[in-house]
């Protein structure tokens, strides 16, 4: 009975095999006018705190357009989700087992995390598909005649650290005090941690501030020794740029070792809810970037208890509808939807291509007349991209975390271009180096 | 005839590093004294999760791989209970959850691999700790939960007078490394006093023979793991608390490896002692040692405290294969 | 009655250790061979090649290298995604600084130092066994993980620590289509187990067997412990070096060191207790299961009409995986690659079984 | 008796070797010689320090005090893989067979002293490598046949009856073309028939290659049959040495020993 048991595993195993074989071919979807939107997620892992709110927000957006406007003018949003667990060889398979679904394949990839979007972007040459990182992905993929297919809309991590610096210059009263100040960075130790560096070091030169680097290896709940540095050298600032469990920790550490929290200063992935809750009252008066102000109800969000969770068709609980990454989901979602709409205007209302969408994420034009009439009015900010720019205008707030909510400071900060720019155009080069890129002319598509 | 020397020079070595900071200068003593205390902090937890591995290696002669991963299953069990019920309740209840858990693992793992050699045995406990980490994230969910001991996080200065600057301390990792301490102190004394101890120690030096002069080999193994189970949940719940009950708790977990090399794998002192060893080593490594590194080498930050515990374990395998304190074993043909 | 050998006997010495010996077994082997060269590529989806296909035939190529110390020389290593690390960054490194290297010469190089790096972390398999080596090779993976994160030379200065590749190019064939690529690898993994089999059935295998079986007996009949052990740590490093640089170039593209971080090193263990220690066979068998299964949790359950939760498909797959490990641990030690000698045994008598 | 070679000099001799795990003393100021093609038996009750005994003379075990005379070679701490390279072999009492390889396999792996091709010839298995697998081989079939193992050459060892291990542990032993042979306990655990077998195969071991035997073992009958000289070991003193005749007279022996199966 044992070796019956066993051979039945056998061919158990085969037939797995056998079937994994099979699959994939992506001929067999459905071939309805619909327009298929791929969604990698992390509902599991270290990072599942951050990842499923994410992950609510931008599925619930595409079940809103499909629920109350009937989908994209008539078309269908079909999705399926992917779980990477935030670990890159899974982004991969994920992306390529999405990329062809659909009756045109994938709209664009939005891979959530900085290592999968590393990889991705080489795919993305070769494949034709947008990839979409709302505030991270890498900084000089801003540069659309190299980085064809990135679009690293709101602004990069080299935007986020010139935004802080500034902030916390103007508070000093100029940036020129920063002269001899000390500013300590403490980082998720992955190419997402490490993005900013180059862009404060080169601040740093500028003003004569001296930077501290201090690496919090994965997942980041490790971070005592850390945080007696900080003790030790007593910087006048902390910026966070940490990501899941880490920041709660940081923010629990600094509050042990007893760090004035009004001196942090978080990235906009270290300002969310589930980032100082744990926290408790400690976490009172810790600071971070935001480009969507933060949590309550507009119109979209009542449009979406209304369509989707009255109907019982939402992702996450109610309650959660309109927190920061909640909303940073959403926001992702309908800057997609926007492009598609864009591009239809120019290839019609079809299912369309990865490429053609491309062309409406080079020519997004929100503006504030447009938030309104999205229902995102307050939550974010105008969006204009081009063939050159993939960004477009950087902008954010601060926030303050009171407690109980999060408090928006007046004031939007705008990253200086002069000092970008250059950066982005050096690196992009030598990326393109690298990698034997030919160059986009980007003149001569629009003509 | 042993030899002693190597032994010696590696104490003598982490001595003079630990000196070191202190005597250059390098450091103020008050935050010396800080950083001190941050590594027996650490230590202590250390010493926990070490402990489980002890015990279960001592009664059964399994590398239990799955320690870390019933620290977050209980801590999780704790959190999630706890917001249906009181505390106490949440954690008795969880208790529950970790014996029954002991008796699944000795009926359907260890019963079926019994004499089986040690590493089969250890890819079994892989095994058990990917069930778990699937299992609890599916009863439980994968988010950060919280566990409220109602101690106050906010940190006191203490001796002001003596160090400038003072020392900074929480109360919380007091309560912590005092639970701790407790804890391991019962445990040892459970060890070497009552008489399922001494069963105990009698398995753990010749199954066979324990079976023969009538000690119930299998109820010992339950005990056992419950025991592991149990001391697993109080790491856990101390460490949750300080850090949130989360997915991440079972790798901090993986540092008690190196601390049951340095301590011996068999010996309950050797648990304490090594996880305070490697808590404080590393945290001063991390300190001290990671910026001149740094500067040396031009590195991209420190964070060597991720590799110095098991570095320094593995120097002393090369010294002293048989730990701190664990027996030496001869070959016989 | 296809499957019989009766009527082959073996006249010389060299016809009786070759390594099919029954000529139906030679005829399989070619025709799988042809299929999987001239059908394949030509038929397969690229999202099959690029997601099951290639990270199979590397992982294979990683499980075999840690068979061979784990399985044949019975030395276990849970931080063997080291050398995957350092064969990759070595790769890179060469690639990058010596540009006008051929990629097979820059495989092999790097190969070569992840061997040196693997002979230096098996030195201590010389004073210690079993669970301690266990912790020893823990303290390579942790060591190495942070050396790759650090050392900024290694990644040659990028702000991200995170590298990427040019696509390979082998004596002016680009090796870039999913079709390429398979092609490619599978050419490399027949080479490697060709010589894996040959190692294992020439003498140093013997001494690695015997090393693990009996170390006191192997040393009393003169073979030397040093010798053994160091090169199974060197030959199952350079195979694992290599195949770390193949899931760099090939596979991944650009990566960073948590691409190699402690599962993989658990899930190369997974493959080889799963497909059999000790077994080449099982070594492909164990890499099939477990590059195919977390894709198969994700997707079957949709055909059948009970679509499952991603997070629950993820936390399903710790859970069967860890099942299994104990499952086969107790019911089948030695794995799939034994279920299919079973299979083979019977095959061989039917249909007259006695 | 007429044999083919005849008993000659001394090549092994034992001096004065005291050997103790932490307080047990295995042996106390042990001596005694070898000559060569001589069967020479060690015996004694159990725990009287028989293994121990050869543990020490092949290089497991490292004694505290005393040295091991071979073929003129000093020695008293030498790793026993460099004792097998000096041409003693030994076979064990309680099976050390390479459970997970055949019969084949474990004779062949005798033959890794005597292989000399590197691991990259053997990777490509050409040349050198291969013509060594082949001639090894042919000698190794010698050895199989001489042991009439011929059917089981390419079974596991561990499905093999006890008896037959043992025979392939010999086997092994043999492989590596001994001077001095060590035998522990041969014929433990054997039915009649089978030690006939064993006590021919060594004796003719003995015979026809002149290989040098020690032997350890408590079956008394046997051992008197076949071997030229006994040293009688109890509680790791030696307590008598001679031929068998003289060790039957010995007082001590009588006491010690014989009186108990007596």
């Amino acid at each position: 009975m044992k070796l019956n048991m066993q051979s039945k595993l056998l061919a158990a195993a085969l037939a797995a095999s056998a079937a994994a074989v099979t699959l994939g071919s992506p001929a067999a979807q459905a071939q309805a006018k619909e327009q298929f939107f791929p969604v990698l997620s992390y509902r599991t892992g270290a990072y599942a705190p951050n990842g499923i709110p994410f992950a609510n927000g931008y599925v619930d957006y595409l079940k809103l357009v499909n629920a109350r406007d009937g989908g994209i003018n008539g078309i269908k949003i079909a999705f399926e989700e992917c779980e990477t667990g935030y670990a890159t060889d899974r982004g991969v398979e994920c992306y390529e087992r999405l990329k062809g679904k659909g009756p045109t394949g994938a709209t664009a990839f939005h891979p959530l995390s900085t290592g999968i979007t590393f990889a991705l972007t080489d795919k993305s040459f070769v494949d034709k598909i947008p990839i979409i990182t709302t505030g991270y992905g890498r900084a000089d993929s801003v540069d659309g005649t190299v980085f064809g297919w990135n679009f690293p809309l709101g602004g990069t991590y080299w935007d986020a650290a010139d935004m802080l610096v500034q902030y916390v210059g103007n508070k000093e009263g100029g940036l020129d005090k920063l002269k001899g100040k000390k500013i300590a960075l403490v980082y998720h130790d992955s190419p997402y941690g490490k993005e900013p560096i180059a862009l404060l070091q080169e601040r740093a030169k500028m003003h004569g501030y001296e930077l501290l680097l201090l690496p919090v290896t994965h997942p980041g709940v490790e971070q005592k020794a850390t945080w007696l540095q900080i003790r030790q050298q007593r910087p006048d600032y902390v910026f966070l740029w940490g990501w899941g469990v880490m920041n709660s920790t940081s923010i629990k550490e600094a509050v042990a070792t007893g760090y004035p929290r009004e001196k942090m200063y978080g990235v906009w992935w270290s300002g969310a809810e589930p980032d100082v809750v744990p926290a408790g009252e400690g976490a009172k008066g810790y600071n971070a970037l935001v480009f969507f102000a933060p949590a309550g109800m507009g119109q979209v969000h009542k449009d979406m208890v209304k369509y989707v969770y009255d109907k019982g068709q939402g992702s996450g609980k109610k309650e959660e509808i309109g927190e920061v990454l909640y909303n940073r989901g959403l926001g992702a979602a309908m800057l997609t939807v926007e492009a598609v709409k864009r591009a239809q205007i120019k290839y019609g209302k079809k299912p369309l291509t990865g490429e053609q969408v491309r062309w409406g994420f080079e020519n997004l034009a929100i503006d504030d007349a447009a938030i309104k009439k999205l229902g995102f009015t307050g939550y974010m900010t105008p969006v204009s991209t081009t063939c050159v720019n993939h960004a477009g205008e950087a902008q954010a707030r601060i926030q303050t975390w009171d407690g109980k909510k999060w408090v928006v400071q007046p004031g939007v900060i705008h990253a200086d271009n002069s000092i970008i720019k250059p950066m982005i155009r050096s690196s992009a080069e030598k990326y393109a180096a690298e990698k034997k890129l030919p160059k986009r002319d980007c003149a001569k598509e629009a003509g | 005839m042993k030899k002693h020397w190597p032994v010696v020079t590696l104490g003598t070595a982490l001595l003079i590093g630990l000196a070191l900071p202190l005597a250059t200068g390098a450091s103020p003593p008050g935050f010396y004294v800080e950083v001190l205390l941050g590594g027996l902090m650490a230590g202590v937890l250390y010493s926990l999760v070490a402990l489980g591995f002890a015990l279960i290696f001592k009664a059964s002669g399994v590398f239990n791989f799955a320690q870390g991963a019933m620290v977050l299953f209980s801590a999780l069990a704790v959190a999630r209970l706890a917001e249906r019920m009181p505390l106490w309740l949440a954690i008795l209840c969880a208790m529950a959850i970790m014996v029954v858990l002991a008796w699944l693992i000795e009926r359907l793992v260890l019963r079926p691999l019994v004499n089986q050699e040690p590493v089969a045995l250890l890819m079994a406990t892989l095994g058990v700790t990917y069930f778990l980490d699937g299992f609890g994230q599916t009863v439980w969910g994968s988010d950060i939960y919280e566990i409220e001991l109602g101690i106050a996080k906010e940190p006191v200065m203490i001796l002001e007078r003596v160090f400038r600057g003072g020392i900074l301390v929480n109360k919380e990792d007091y309560v912590a490394a005092i639970v701790a301490t407790a804890l391991v102190v019962s445990l040892a004394l459970f060890f070497q006093k009552t008489s399922t101890g001494r069963a105990l120690r009698a398995v753990a030096d010749d199954h066979q023979a324990a079976q023969s002069i009538g000690i119930p080999l299998h109820r010992i193994w339950v005990i056992v793991w419950s025991v592991a189970g149990v001391v697993a949940l109080v790491a856990g719940v101390i460490w949750g608390s300080k850090l949130g009950v989360q997915f991440s708790l079972a790798q901090v977990a993986l540092k008690a490896l190196p601390v049951v090399i340095l301590g011996g794998f068999t010996s309950v002192t050797g648990a304490i002692v090594g996880g305070l060893i490697i808590g404080v080593g590393e945290k001063m490594a991390e300190v001290f040692l990671g910026p001149v590194l740094v500067k040396a080498f031009d590195l991209a930050g420190g964070g060597i405290e991720n590799w110095f515990a098991y570095v320094l374990a593995l120097l002393f395998l090369l010294v002293r294969p048989e730990g701190l304190f664990g027996e030496k074993y001869i070959d016989r043909v | 009655m296809l499957y019989r050998e009766n009527g082959q006997f073996k006249s010389t010495y060299v016809s009786d250790q070759q390594m099919l010996p029954i000529l139906q077994d030679r005829v399989l082997m070619a025709l799988l061979l042809a299929f999987a060269f001239g059908v394949v590529p030509f038929v397969i989806s690229d999202y099959v090649f690029l997601s099951l296909l290639i990270p199979f035939l590397i992982l294979t190529l990683a499980a075999i290298g840690l068979n061979l110390l784990v399985g044949y020389c019975g030395q276990i290593s849970i931080g063997h995604a080291a050398f995957m690390a350092v064969g990759a960054y070595a790769a890179y490194n060469l690639a990058l600084r010596i540009p006008q290297l051929n990629f097979i010469v820059v495989l092999v190089l790097a190969g070569l130092i992840a061997a040196m790096v693997g002979m230096l972390f098996g030195i201590p398999s010389l004073r210690i066994k079993g669970l301690y080596l266990a912790v020893a090779t823990l303290a390579a993976q942790f060591f190495m993980d942070w050396l790759f994160a650090r050392v900024k030379w290694f990644t040659n200065y990028s702000s991200s620590g995170s590298v990427s590749t040019a696509p390979i190019e082998l004596l002016g064939w680009k090796v870039d289509t999913p079709a390429e690529k398979y092609v490619f690898l599978l050419g490399v993994l027949v080479v490697f187990t060709l010589i894996a089999k040959n190692l294992v059935r020439g003498h140093i295998g013997r001494e690695w067997m015997a090393m693990r079986d009996m170390d006191v007996a192997a040393e009393v009949i003169g073979i030397r412990p040093v010798y053994a052990k160091l090169t199974a740590f060197a030959v199952s490093s350079f195979y694992v070096g290599v195949a770390g640089a193949l899931w760099g170039f090939v596979h991944l593209g650009s990566w960073e060191p948590l691409a190699f971080n402690l599962n993989v090193s658990l899930n190369l263990l997974f493959m080889i207790i799963i497909g059999g220690m000790g077994s080449l066979l099982g070594s492909y068998f164990g890499a099939a299961f477990i590059v195919a299964l977390p894709i198969l949790l994700n997707q079957v359950p949709a055909w059948i009409g009970v679509p499952v939760s991603t997070a629950m498909a993820s936390h399903l797959e710790f859970m069967i995986f860890g099942a299994l490990i104990v499952f086969f641990l107790i019911v089948e030690p030695h794995g799939l690659a034994r279920l299919w000698a079973i299979g083979k045994e019977k095959l061989r008598l039917w249909p007259f079984p006695h | 008796m007429n044999r083919a070679f005849p008993v000659g000099e001394v090549v092994l001799s034992v001096e004065n070797v005291s050997l103790a795990f932490g307080g047990v003393k295995a042996l106390q100021d042990v001596s005694f010689d070898v000559r060569e093609h001589e069967i020479r038996a060690i015996i004694g009750p159990n725990g009287a320090g028989k293994s121990s005994m050869l543990n020490v003379i092949n290089g497991v075990y490292h004694p505290q005090q005393g040295t091991i005379r071979y073929l003129g070679r000093e020695y008293h701490d030498m790793d026993s893989h460099e004792v097998a390279q000096s041409g003693i072999a030994r076979t064990f009492q309680s099976l050390a067979l390479f459970k997970g390889m055949s019969v084949l396999d474990n004779v062949m792996s005798g033959r890794n002293l005597k292989m000399r091709s590197g691991i990259l010839l053997q990777a490509l298995r050409i040349g050198p490598a291969l013509r060594e697998e082949v001639e090894h081989r042919a000698f190794v079939e010698g050895i199989i046949d001489f042991l009439e193992i011929q059917a089981y050459r390419k079974t596991p060892v561990g499905r093999l009856p006890y008896g037959l291990q043992k025979r392939v542990d010999l086997a092994r032993a043999l492989a590596t073309e001994p001077r001095v042979l060590l035998l522990d306990e041969p014929m433990a655990g054997m039915n009649v028939e089978e030690k006939q077998d064993m006590c021919r195969f060594i004796l003719d071991v003995n015979d026809q290659f002149g290989t040098t035997i020690v032997l350890i073992e408590h079956d008394m009958s046997v051992v008197m049959d076949i071997s030229d000289r006994v040293v009688v070991l109890d509680y790791g003193k030696k307590i008598g040495d001679g031929t068998p005749d003289e060790v039957r007279a010995n007082q001590a022996v009588i006491d010690a020993y014989l009186g108990v199966s007596a």
